[in-house]
């Protein structure tokens, strides 16, 4: 079962509207307030990176089943550059600090599953979800 | 510094209190990440979540006050976690500035020249998989047209493989004849590795001699993964197996000399086992996708078969090699 | 496990806002110790903070709860930063382990034997400053009573350094002659590691070889510290310094052979600048300091004296070498 | 300018009484909230190492200056087995984790200066400062 809704992000103003939209859905879906906040954490990793490195892409926000669990995928797509070197930038050390592809280590432990996909100069492609238990 | 923090720290919680907006909590969310970025501790975090509330609703009763006293307490400990963190992100900084060094002098080290003989064209490619290679090629060369190779993988991966790969370097280079057979060489490396390594390690090793002057490639192997050969007039492929133990294993190990007679056009490529054990998502990659792989790609050269190779076959795992990866091609032209 | 976690905070804060002691503070400490063990993230700790207190005092006003529900938000970088430190030192582990493989490894590729020969005592000390060594001694002897030993020390430490070892190991093996001239070894080894290294390492040897039928010592050196002699007839302290470039600088270096006769009792001591330029609370150690400790151990075997310099040194460095630390000592007997 | 005072720890008692005479010397020195509960949780990794390793020990709290600067040092002394590898146990990561001498990395970040001296079948000593700026 999928039912998904997007935010463009194109300003920093988009951050706050897909923040806000993985918000309501996971309060929806029934995630407690911890989980809330670091669904829309990982929303915002995602978005920024878009809003800084990207320049344009979007934030969808899908709610998945699976194996009679209920979750919430984060799906963030830009047009942008693309990783050159994903080992690198998945590597702890660099989720704190600043550049490129920042934060990517925090979100994979924000959520549960995580999947990129990066062909360079065409762009990337990040899944991320959360199962409510 | 910290006095404009606390500042819009308090700032963001008043509003969040009045709006409690989504907007709001990004705006701490960015504070917090700045927070990080300049070791405010957890515990100060809390403390200044205090004063900025004693300022807004001072009027709040004791028991407020007396709570967030016993949170900067329960803090306390992950202050020192995330400091101990900042300490662990420095040391691995360190180390890896200390690999890229390791790997440059591993590379000096053991570096060696490709032959370069008529009617012979080589491709080489070795990859590793962590900063240390595990997987070595060795080239000797003369004028009267022998070419000898030697392709080993120490079964064992990072720094301890990588201190093994030169002493295979050195035994090689005190044999330092190209017309050796591979039974005499591979006969030799044995003993040395026998009698400097201890019996955890072990190393494969395929040898083999290619003479121009009768066009035949003579070739030995000490457990390790068989070399391809592609005969351009029929369009097939043969493996190239030869028998004897691994390196290190005993003393006494006897190798074999097998040859083939190459002809024009025909390939042989030999290559460890981080070529074909490299798993994809479906399971191990099959002989046949390299067989199809080296058909769509047999007229270029060696060296361009050996990357296009790579490339395919790295894309298949996702670009997440688990061992190193290391081919050599031999084009008789 | 969480419930009992939680009603386990909820008692000790509502004991805390109750008495203000040092024995709750001290209680929410060893829970908090164990909340980091068991992996509970700081935000998770706000959040079971908020509900023990709407549990204990449910009548406090919005404003309250509002404040905590952007603590947790503000807690959530601090909950990843946490969780990298686990990854971290998990990694670290892993390291650990490899690391001890490899320093394993070194030990056996690089072993070497200690002369037996008659009227010559020989002590050996060498420990490392961190996992891999970068100091190298080597020993090489032969039944008509020759025993040359190369004191090794390259510049830079860890695993670069450790890889350059096994290269002087194989080329003093390719030599495989205990009667040697010191200036014809260090020239050997000067043209291997120039021709296999980059310019940025560098080797420093001390070169001795001793000859039990004339008693005579002839060394040589490659800018490495001099060796000490201590002339048990006077009680006294030579130097045995000879000239020559560092290894690696040049392929035209030019070493010197020196020669000195030892008598019953006289010792040569050959070291690395890891035992000299250790560094004490009040500056680097003396050479007198070290004069001292020789004359006061002098009657004791060779291995002894060796391990007693090494006692004392390093207990004077409190215990943290800065370098590594690798002593010879020869003594007539 | 030496003021000192200490605690035998004998039970886990002497703990929360070596705490409290920490504390209260760190509040008369003019230690906010946070440096106090710093103080206090190094004053705590010490006394517990001397209770559950060396068994016998004591912690003195000393008033110091120097350069200007008042501080406060703790001081833990024990006639214990001593520490066999201090290497080992000041590296990372063994803070966390269970253990002889288990967070004396912990205590060297918490406070301002830290030193360890140790003779193995004597015991240990340390001294551990936090300067007020
Ligand atoms: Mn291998
Ligand atoms: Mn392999
Ligand atoms: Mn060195
Ligand atoms: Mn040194």
């Amino acid at each position: 079962m999928n039912n998904q809704s997007s935010v463009e992000i194109l300003t920093e103003w988009d951050i706050v509207a897909a923040r806000q939209l993985g918000r309501n859905v996971a309060k929806e879906l029934g995630f407690g307030t911890v989980d809330q906040a670091r669904i829309t954490t990982a929303i915002s990793e995602l978005a920024r990176n878009i809003y800084l490195y990207a320049g344009q892409g979007k934030i969808e926000i899908q709610r998945v089943t699976e194996k009679g669990l209920n979750g919430i995928m984060i799906v963030a797509t830009d047009t942008g550059p693309g990783i050159p070197d994903i080992r690198k930038v998945m590597e702890d050390g660099f989720s704190t600090s600043g550049g490129l592809g920042a934060g990517l280590p925090g979100v994979k432990r924000l959520m549960d599953d995580f999947k990129i996909e990066t062909i360079l100069g065409e762009g990337t492609d990040i899944r991320a979800t959360k199962w409510l238990r | 510094m910290v006095q404009i923090i606390e500042s819009q720290y308090k700032e963001i919680l008043a509003q969040y209190i009045r709006e409690q907006s989504e907007q709001n909590l990004y705006a701490g969310q960015i504070l917090s990440r700045q927070f990080l970025q300049e070791n405010v501790q957890p515990e100060e975090v809390i403390s200044m979540h205090k004063a900025a509330l004693a300022g807004l609703h001072g009027e709040l009763p004791d028991e407020v006050w007396h709570s967030f006293d016993l949170l900067i307490e329960m803090m306390i400990s992950y202050g020192m976690a995330n400091r101990e963190r900042q300490s662990l992100v420095q040391k691995q900084e360190e180390l890896r500035v200390e690999m890229d060094l390791a790997s440059h002098v591993q590379e000096t080290l053991l570096k060696t020249q490709r032959p370069e003989i008529a009617g012979l064209d080589v491709g080489v490619i070795s990859v590793p998989s962590r900063a240390m290679n595990g997987d070595y090629i060795y080239f000797v060369y003369d004028e009267s047209g022998s070419a000898g190779v030697a392709v080993a993988d120490v079964i064992g991966k990072g720094i301890p493989a990588a201190l093994c790969m030169s002493m295979i370097k050195f035994g090689l280079d005190s044999l330092n004849d190209a017309a050796a057979h591979p039974s005499d060489v591979l006969g030799v490396i044995n003993r040395i590795v026998e009698k400097s390594i201890d019996d955890s390690m072990f190393i494969s090793m395929f040898y083999g001699q290619y003479n121009a002057e009768d066009g035949r490639l003579t070739y030995g192997s000490a457990g390790h993964e068989p070399a391809l050969l592609y005969r351009a007039e029929t369009d097939t492929f043969e493996e190239l197996r030869a028998r004897g133990l691994l390196l290190g294993v005993s003393p006494k190990a006897k190798y074999e000399d097998r040859s083939v007679q190459l002809h024009t056009g025909d390939l042989v490529i030999a290559m460890t086992d981080g070529v074909t054990e490299g798993r994809t998502e479906v399971g191990f990659i099959d002989h046949e996708v390299i067989f199809d792989m080296v058909r769509h790609k047999k007229d270029a050269s060696a060296q361009e078969i050996a990357e296009y190779l790579y490339e395919e076959l790295s894309r298949m795992q996702q670009a997440e090699l688990r061992d190193d990866f290391t081919l050599v091609i031999y084009k008789k032209s």
